[in-house]
């Protein structure tokens, strides 16, 4: 029974990984920043969701299982509002740079370099 | 080799690189940076000594962690008042910018 | 088996703060914008957090997981200090605080 | 196999110091420095210094990373020049000293745990950190509030005349961008909780007064680049209060200890419990406010706006 139990971990774990693999080459290959975007938050919310899956039958009590559960929810939270934040924050730097370009403001941390 | 020992070198090789980023540096906020780097480098091998340091049936020696949660946290705050004399003397070397004034009180 | 277990758990998140790792380096020195780094320090943060979930049974100290909870929470924190650091919301060009750049050259 | 975990970790912490000090402008340092604070997090957990993780995930990256940010959009980034044969030779050396110490640590190492496992009963704690650093070594965690509240009386004490005792200025763009206000309503509460779950168990288990107070800083922060709170006005009776708690608390504890255990900073006996967690309590809402607040910068707002 624990071989079985140990065997689906590994089998959920090695998804997980792969789904990770599999973001991080997307986000080094793609093109631009927001495909990018894309890319990060399917990697966050499949790899983890694997590896969360797979330690659940490990856990030692119903509360240390609640804790993966809540992790595995914060950081599908956390990326989807990242991925927007960050969509934000591109489209912001967009503008701030025509607005440098047309002299009207001094970009943020942007010195004579 | 055991890991304590790797992170105990880990740290030493930390610490040197913190040293290099505030000597090398070109300007205050790459020195506070490497401020922080050479910290935890040091406060990387306190964490060495204290996993050596472990008995009693502790994982490590209490004391040495005590210290660098302290540690961490006055490093935090000198990190940020560095970073706030950056700030202002960034604003005084700019010179006056009488609109800033109005400019705050429209908010 | 348990010793071995934990071998493999240790050897998973091996492997997987090696992959992150090495995508974070080859994007990092791709000279891309310093947004696609913020997305690469997040996807480290990701692997942090699944890293810590394995190191909980591996090394059989279930309050690691308490640390994954905290990482898991304050994932959000960077980027929208990064967003925040931008300056102008995303509708309109305004004027970054202070002077324009002519008056802050001394 | 946890030694090539280590390894690779270790490898990782170098190449991450490594692209703090060498990297080209400012905010790519600071987002090289966050994700190094990240990985020390995970070295003090295999260290077994879960404590310390939970401080260093909190400030040594989140919190830092944050004020880190705010200063980069304010200082624009001086030209890094090339390499320095001297500097690098001068920090190889200084790796190189630590190295050999590092090499030469004394068998077996000197340790005071069989001291705080001997005197951890009379408190009543079960987590030897905690007890360290609110009982042993009390004095350490009193001053260390008084070095807190002194950063930021000398970050206060950088603002314009005019606009000292007013607000600082607002952390998020205006008006707040929709995601981190959406952010910052759903994950505040759970924050609050994670940061009270954090306190309750430190007596027992890794958390404890720093932690939480960082954590509910960072919840904090959240809010006001959410733009959910206002940053509060530097002169307000009730944040001043806020901010002495800790401290206060702590000093009058201290003080009262000559009374009921002929020492100071002893604790009643018999009652050693209830009173260190009311003094965490006190110093967490004390931490929580302070940190918040060093992030947040000088008053700039002019008093009656």
């Amino acid at each position: 029974m624990s071989a079985l139990v140990n065997a689906f971990t590994l089998l959920c774990v090695a998804a997980g990984i792969a789904f990770y693999a599999a973001g991080t080459l997307g986000l080094v290959r793609l093109s631009d920043t927001l495909s990018r975007i894309h890319a990060l938050t399917k990697a966050d919310n499949l790899g983890l969701a694997l590896i969360v899956l797979g330690l659940l039958p490990q856990a030692a009590s119903l509360l240390d299982g609640a804790k993966m559960v809540a992790v595995w929810l914060l950081a599908q939270l956390a990326s989807g509002a990242v991925a927007q934040v960050m969509a934000e924050a591109v489209m912001a730097e967009a503008v701030m740079a025509e607005a440098v370009e047309v002299g009207v403001a001094s970009a943020p941390g942007d010195g004579p370099t | 080799m055991t890991g304590v020992t790797l992170f105990g070198l880990a740290g030493a090789i930390l610490a040197g690189c913190g040293v290099y980023g505030l000597l090398s540096a070109g300007g205050g906020l790459g020195r506070i940076l490497g401020f922080n780097v050479l910290g935890g480098g040091v406060f990387l091998i306190f964490g060495a000594v204290a996993r050596r340091g472990a008995a009693a049936g502790f994982h490590a020696d209490p004391v040495p962690q005590a210290l660098v949660i302290t540690g961490i946290v006055v490093a935090f705050c000198a990190t940020a008042l560095a970073l706030a004399l950056l700030v202002r003397l960034r604003e005084v070397e700019a010179g006056p910018a009488p609109d800033d004034g109005k400019r705050e009180t429209e908010r | 088996m348990a010793r071995r277990m934990a071998d493999l758990l240790f050897a998973a998140g091996t492997v997987l703060l090696l992959v992150t790792a090495a995508g974070l380096a080859a994007l990092w020195r791709a000279g891309g914008r310093d947004a696609d780094r913020m997305l690469a320090i997040q996807l480290l943060g990701s692997a942090g957090i699944a890293v810590l979930l394995l190191l909980a049974p591996a090394m059989g100290d279930a309050a690691i997981l308490d640390a994954a909870v905290l990482l898991a929470l304050l994932a959000a924190l960077a980027a929208c200090a990064y967003r925040a650091s931008i300056g102008a919301s995303a509708g309109a060009a305004r004027p970054a605080r202070g002077a324009p750049p002519e008056l802050r050259r001394p | 196999m946890s030694l090539l975990f280590d390894a690779a970790l270790c490898l990782l912490l170098v190449a991450g110091a490594l692209g703090v000090v060498t990297a080209r402008g400012a905010r790519r340092a600071v987002l090289a420095f966050i994700g190094y604070g990240l990985l020390l997090g995970l070295a003090w957990v295999r260290l077994d210094g879960l404590d310390v993780a939970l401080t260093e995930i909190a400030i040594g990256s989140g919190i830092s990373g944050v004020v880190l940010l705010r200063a980069v959009r304010a200082v624009p980034e001086a030209p890094r020049p090339g390499t320095r044969p001297l500097a690098a030779l001068l920090s190889v050396g200084v790796a190189a000293a630590l190295s050999v110490m590092v090499l030469a640590l004394p068998e077996p190492a000197p340790t005071r745990a069989h001291d705080v496992a001997a005197a951890l009963p009379a408190t009543d704690l079960g987590n030897p950190v905690t007890g360290v650093l609110l009982v042993f070594r009390a004095l350490d965690t009193l001053l260390e509030k008084v070095v807190l509240l002194l950063a930021l009386v000398g970050v206060w004490a950088l603002s314009r005349d005019p606009s000292w005792s007013g607000r600082p200025a607002p952390l998020s763009s205006e008006p707040a961008s929709a995601p981190s206000a959406f952010l910052a309503r759903v994950l505040a509460p759970v924050g609050l909780l994670v940061g009270l779950y954090l306190l309750w168990v430190g007596a027992d288990a890794p958390g404890g007064a720093f932690q939480s107070g960082a954590v509910l800083a960072a919840m904090g922060l959240l809010l006001l680049m959410g733009g959910q709170i206002r940053p509060p006005r530097t002169s307000s009776p009730r944040l001043r209060l806020l901010l002495l708690a800790g401290p206060l608390g702590f000093l009058a504890v201290g003080f009262s200890g000559w009374a009921t255990a002929g020492v100071f900073l002893g604790y009643p006996p018999g009652w050693e419990k209830p009173v260190i967690i009311a003094v965490e309590v006190a110093i967490t809402i004390s931490i929580a406010v302070t940190l918040c607040l060093i992030v947040l910068g000088p008053p700039s707002a002019e008093e009656g706006t």
